[in-house]
């Protein structure tokens, strides 16, 4: 077995009075999707920031490649390797595509003493991501408001993907797209883990879950109830942990099946 | 839109195409632009006998914009940036007053006193930001609070140092110093001599100057006002830092998950607000030779108007440099040109209020049709 | 015949004492047959000012009347003025020499730190020995030397007895209010103008002090005269703004029809006006007085 | 067969130049849960929209128990009885509970000549219905922002219950929610169903759209490619209309079953 | 929090209780109200023998609160429904020349020049928010522009019509008129003519009214401040409108997608801060008998300073009238008081400026506490 990408020990983070998590440890592996699951608050975004550097834990320890890191910001752990795409989108509507795709890693070119943008690069590059992607924009300098929520997201992933991210943290990616996007959502973290990326992947939907990951990690009240790996859990055994087995045998008989 | 994850995507049948001409022309300073031919049409029209469009006429609607422009810089990269200045005017107040001090009252070479201003005054942009960004609180209620403190102190220091609300006497110690005419001089001078004596421009007729062309050359103001234009332009659209203003303004939280350090952009740009509005001050004080409480009063706004005729949005993330300095020429033009008019000067306000509502429908017109806005 | 002529003034838009300078010019031009326009820096901002007589010259007019509120920022637009064939008188503030240094014609006014120095010799020729001095204006300069030419005038050092009133009537009366409460032994009050006068009066009239405490007021108003007249003001310095406009402007035209030219300067003022020989004052207050 | 209560008839809505609904006709029985599928941009929202006054269709009408209606604003579906649940959130964070409860539906008492908001009444009605909902509240004058997102789902759901409505509009309301928080979401569906309401509930979500519903329109690009009555369409059918069928095989095969 | 969706909620482990008393004290006004203690604490110990708290004192910074007051419970409806208007100085302004106008110039009773320009003011306000809701543009410009028009035609209209700016006369024209009273009078005039007679206030010892007692009556004005702040407030909390009021301003799609009628609560907003301003206005020509171009300057912003310090958010769906009264409490006590105080006048705007940005800072911490916002 590989070496793990990231460990988080024990992180515990609070937010003024409240506890948003109790001490949570759990490692990453390079070429696997490590599914992040759990209720409402359960305290998922808290933890995936912790590890993205936009949030300091309160306690507890992340070593990244074995050696113990600390992000003072997001920048910190872009240039490590950690690409993430949050829950609520990081893109910037009034900007263009091409600006959005490099913002915080502008390429640049120099002119004599002077460091400016690469726009024809960014431009380049933005469009051929895209069309890899399967987006055909009108222009690089098509503003970001005029994509549909489905696009917005791929563009996000494209970035990701992009910049040669060593981990690949998505929060709730699919929460909001339509079944044709979720599909193609799905297929893009399989491509990128076969690649040899580590893909963090956060989820209400139990088979989006069994259907890439290869590990499941199950949050519930800002602590883990274990982590599993695939084969090991049935989806009703997953779903059950969720949900803190609580009352849904009844519903499920009155509704039939899975949720 | 359905198209999104096709692997083919094909034209949307939704959606009409849009025209390569209309393309090329809906860009965030088009509104600047389409006010700015209006505007000059207007007084061609209706002021060209005036003597709005000679040698001298020209160069006072210039440098009246160049005022406008220098400070519209900084309003305009702060405001893209998501935060706003109303201590503008009041800095202006400030600055020349503490230069006036440092160099009048407490004797010291005019060029440390300049350099020393700068520090202070960019030092306060600084706190301004700080406070911001900290707090979290917005910029309106923050630089608020310092346009009333800083006015305070324009008023009270030389009262208490001087018994007077107002400094003169810079000139004279200025003389011959070496920064001084970076801020109060002329350039050029040569050239429109050269231009009087081959009789391009008129020259004066009478008195101590007579023969010398009427426009004798380049205030630094106007070259300030052109150094800062450029400076914001290429900073804004060619470079790095240009896109962090842009994504700090659009949304900050996105773009500091995003790995752009939106705090220290911030602080920056009150930094550079403070330094225009700076500039101003020294290229008045250094023209003019003395520094008044009442100077810069309500130029926030005429910032603002500015920035916001030249099509940058009041809540960040979307303007021009470019339309900022098309913006204060027209409020310069605008504001001169109806002396040269001979229109009734309160009604300045009232024009001024009525071309700032019309320019900023129209620009929101634009925008909407640029960013998909809704 | 038609000669054009600009008057240039340092005051804000607001600023209501200028009508009378308004009405003046307009009523030179109708007899002189020329046409005078007004204008000023719609802030007060001095250095706006500035642009506004450099753009009055270039729009070439036969002659520019201005204030010369600070030689500082003014001295340059104006020699230039001078200089490029446009005559210049400067009316109101300023100084006879500073007038003669940057090229006028002459000068039609009152300069302000005599006149406030006459106040305060008056004053304490009346037996008073401390004042309150209601600035409504703290950032013009000239309001601040009348205010140090009263105190200079009564021998004392100028403090807080300068107060920043703002230009909200209400705030004015209050802040008097507040003042004179707080400084009970306070022997005088003097106002700059009728922004400043008027709501003292009432606020002399609130605490009882109208007639009892010794008030003189610069510039004239309706309310001022009435004050005069019924005893609560002890005198109004009137500089006569409506000479400093109209003077100008005849001087001018026949200047530049005849050649004719007076001699001297012209103090339009101070001219102290007292409850005798009220009613032509009384008449014209505010409109041309 | 009961009456229909809506019968929306081939309703077209343009914004600009973007066609969003190009002829949908759907009609919404008493007492049944219609879903309302289909991709990102299909026109789901833009067309319950209509619904619920909030847009005005171009063309098309809009028949309500039988007779032509025209709303105006929202006020009059209101008060017509249609409550709707919207995708972006109906709720307010800095006002509490109780106010937004009854916001636009503000119970009054008369004092004098004065008609006053009787908190009395509002607080005590929040109270019960949340509880009713397993929602136990700090107090009605706790604020919305310090709930979660799950708590305000059901806030919004309790309330149009509240209001009698005749039809209860939901758009997306379990997109964001964890397993537990969706169970009792299908739950109350199922409950206010059998209480005669009619309920359109949008979702992404196959297998929730099976859970409760009772008929499915799939919409495409602003059309309808018809409604199914539950029985007559399998997942598996279902989830291919909704992604126009293509490529899907080839991703489920790599995936495994049905996302 | 994730306890959302169970049955029988138990207490949430993961956050700590609130105790009663902490939640009794945490309310919108709570800012304002620490505000006032601390003002008042520091008066009294510092200008407790200037006068300032005897009766005559008293009156003095009431009567200047009750101004701000005025203003600011039409600033804080306004903003708590989510807009806010600088044009309130110059419809100050532009009110009072209107009655002067109508009632001098034209020569109209006063109650008829009193009823048309509310109705002309409120109609300004309606226009501005009519610009406002179909536009979409943000209040900030629109205001802004009125600002400038209004003051514009405050300064142009008497100048062509009467050749001043400054329009005097009106008390003698109000002479015996049955409305103007109501804004320029007093009450209880003859219990403090009984207060001043049984020594309880004192009585003039010097001057013309040697005998009567110092404070005479209540003025209109301040009935006004307290009529208003009374309606404001119940408007608020008590009615259904209020409820619409927050939620216009909390979020304005989603209180239009519940069915409240956000347009009319807005116009209706800016309508009722016009007309608060035209009370001024009233007031302060009935009291001084003149109305003049330069009324009202800077007004609008010493109306939103009060509403913001006591506790509103400037963007909305957040503050209390108590609070703004509290607010202009506050404003009023530290202005006059620093002249009681015998504070150079001028710092006046500094401490403004210190107390603005602590009670910002104040206020921004109880309402994350009330609201949970992040
Ligand atoms: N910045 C913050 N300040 C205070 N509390 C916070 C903050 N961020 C999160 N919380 C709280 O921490 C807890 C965990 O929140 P988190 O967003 O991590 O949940 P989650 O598992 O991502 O939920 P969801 O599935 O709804 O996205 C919640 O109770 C939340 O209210
Ligand atoms: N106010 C508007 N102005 C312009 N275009 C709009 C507006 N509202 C929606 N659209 C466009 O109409 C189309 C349909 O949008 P709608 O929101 O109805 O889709 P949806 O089916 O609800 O999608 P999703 O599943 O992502 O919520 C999209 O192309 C969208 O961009
Ligand atoms: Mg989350
Ligand atoms: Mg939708």
């Amino acid at each position: 077995m590989t070496e793990p990408i990231i460990q988080m020990q024990n992180i515990e983070k609070h937010f003024g009075s409240v506890i948003a998590l109790a001490g949570v440890s759990v490692d990453i592996f390079p070429g696997e999707c490590h599914c992040l699951l759990g209720d409402n608050g359960a305290g998922k975004s808290t933890f995936i920031k912790t590890m993205s550097g936009v949030h300091k834990p309160t306690h507890g320890d992340i070593l990244f490649e074995g050696r113990p890191m600390h992000f003072a910001d997001p920048r910190d752990a872009i240039s490590a390797g950690i690409a993430t795409v949050h829950q609520h989108l990081a893109m910037i509507p009034l900007m263009s595509v091409s600006r959005n795709f490099f913002m915080g890693n502008e390429p640049v070119k120099k002119i004599g003493p002077l460091t400016l943008f690469d726009h024809d690069y960014a431009n380049r590059v933005t469009m051929e991501e895209m069309r890899k992607m399967g987006i055909n924009l009108r222009g690089p300098d098509q503003a970001v408001g005029t994509l549909s929520g489905g696009e917005r997201q791929t563009v996000a992933i494209a970035r990701a993907v992009h910049f040669g991210a060593k981990v690949l943290i998505l929060d709730e990616p699919t929460s909001a797209l339509g079944v044709r996007q979720t599909a193609n959502v799905l297929a893009t973290i399989d491509k990128v883990r076969k690649q040899g990326i580590a893909v963090v992947f956060i989820t209400h939907n139990v088979r989006h879950a069994m259907a890439v990951g290869d590990r499941f990690t199950v949050l519930n009240r800002g602590q883990t109830l274990g982590t599993a790996m695939k084969g090991e859990i049935s989806p009703e055994e997953l779903q059950d942990l969720m949900a803190g087995g609580q009352e849904l045998a009844q519903l499920e008989g009155s509704l039939g099946g899975t949720v | 839109m359905a198209e999104a994850a096709q692997t083919t995507p094909a034209a949307d049948e939704r959606i009409k195409q849009i025209s390569p001409l209309r393309k090329a022309l809906i860009r965030p300073e088009l509104g600047g632009m389409v006010g700015t031919v209006a505007v000059f049409t207007f007084f061609l029209l209706f002021a060209f006998d005036s003597g709005m469009f000679n040698s001298q006429g020209v160069m006072n609607w210039s440098i009246v914009s160049a005022q406008f422009m220098i400070i519209a810089v900084g309003a305009c990269l702060l405001m893209i940036a998501g935060e706003f200045d109303l201590s503008v005017g009041s800095m202006i107040g400030f600055a020349g007053m503490m230069i006036a001090i440092f160099g009048v009252t407490l004797g010291w070479p005019i060029w440390i006193a300049i350099i020393v201003t700068f520090v202070l005054c960019t030092g306060i942009g600084a706190l301004n930001g700080f406070i911001v960004i900290r707090t979290g609180l917005p910029s309106f209620i923050v630089t608020l609070a310092f346009l009333f403190i800083l006015r305070g102190f324009t008023i009270y220091l030389p009262q208490i140092i001087e018994r007077k609300t107002i400094i003169g006497g810079i000139k004279d110690v200025a003389e011959g110093d070496w920064l001084a005419p970076v801020f109060g001089g002329k350039i050029l001078q040569g050239f429109f001599q050269w231009m009087g004596e081959a009789g391009l421009i008129t020259t004066f007729t009478r008195g101590t100057r007579a023969g010398q062309p009427v426009v004798d050359g380049i205030p630094m103001l106007i070259v300030w006002a052109i150094v800062l234009i450029i400076f914001g332009h290429v900073l804004l659209t060619k470079t790095k830092f240009g896109n962090w203003i842009f994504a700090a303004g659009g949304d900050a939280e996105a773009a500091r998950n995003s790995g752009v350090p939106v705090n220290r952009v911030k602080v920056l740009m009150f930094m550079m607000t403070a330094f225009c509005a700076t500039v101003f001050a020294v290229c008045q004080v250094m023209e003019f030779g003395s520094a008044g409480a009442d100077r810069g009063l309500l130029k926030e706004f005429e910032a603002i108007i500015a920035v916001v005729i030249g099509g940058a949005l009041l809540t960040g993330g979307y303007g021009s440099v470019l339309g900022a300095a098309l913006g204060a020429l027209i409020f310069g033009v605008v504001q001169q040109g109806l002396f040269f008019a001979g229109v009734e000067s309160s009604l300045f306000r009232v024009f001024l209020g009525v071309i700032l509502l019309g320019a900023v429908i129209l620009n929101t017109y634009i925008r909407r049709v640029i960013t998909g806005e809704r | 015949e038609g000669e054009k002529y600009i008057l240039v003034s340092h005051a804000p838009d607001s600023d209501s004492w200028w009508n009378s300078i308004k009405n003046g010019i307009a009523l030179a031009g109708e007899q002189m047959g020329v046409e005078v326009e007004y204008r000023n820096p719609p802030t007060g901002d001095l250095a706006d000012m500035a642009r506004i007589i450099e753009q009055a010259a270039a729009s070439g007019p036969n002659g520019i009347i201005t204030t010369l509120a600070d030689p500082d920022i003014l001295e340059g637009p104006i020699k230039a003025a001078v200089d490029s064939g446009v005559d210049v008188i400067i009316m109101n503030t300023g100084t006879a020499d500073k007038a003669r240094e940057v090229g006028a014609l002459m000068y039609v006014g009152q300069p302000e730190y005599d006149a406030g120095y006459a106040a305060g010799l008056r004053a304490k020729g009346d037996g008073v020995g401390s004042f309150l001095c209601v600035n409504h204006y703290i950032v013009q300069p000239s309001s601040q030397e009348r205010c140090q030419g009263f105190a200079d005038g009564l021998g004392i050092e100028l403090g807080t007895q300068m107060i920043d009133a703002g230009q909200d009537p209400a705030e004015i009366k209050n802040r008097v209010l507040a003042y004179l409460s707080s400084n009970p032994e306070t022997d005088a009050v003097l106002t700059l103008g009728p922004t400043s006068a008027d709501p003292t009066l009432l606020a002399l009239e609130e605490n009882g002090l109208a007639g009892d405490i010794y008030f003189g007021t610069f510039d004239l108003g309706g309310e001022i005269v009435k004050g005069i007249k019924s005893g609560v003001i002890e005198w109004g310095i009137d500089q006569q703004p409506f000479l400093q406009a109209y003077m100008p402007v005849v001087i001018m035209t026949n200047y530049h029809r005849y050649g004719v030219l007076p001699g001297n300067n012209m103090n339009s003022g101070p001219g102290f006006v007292t409850a005798e020989g009220l009613e032509k004052v009384e008449e014209f207050a505010g409109e041309y007085r």
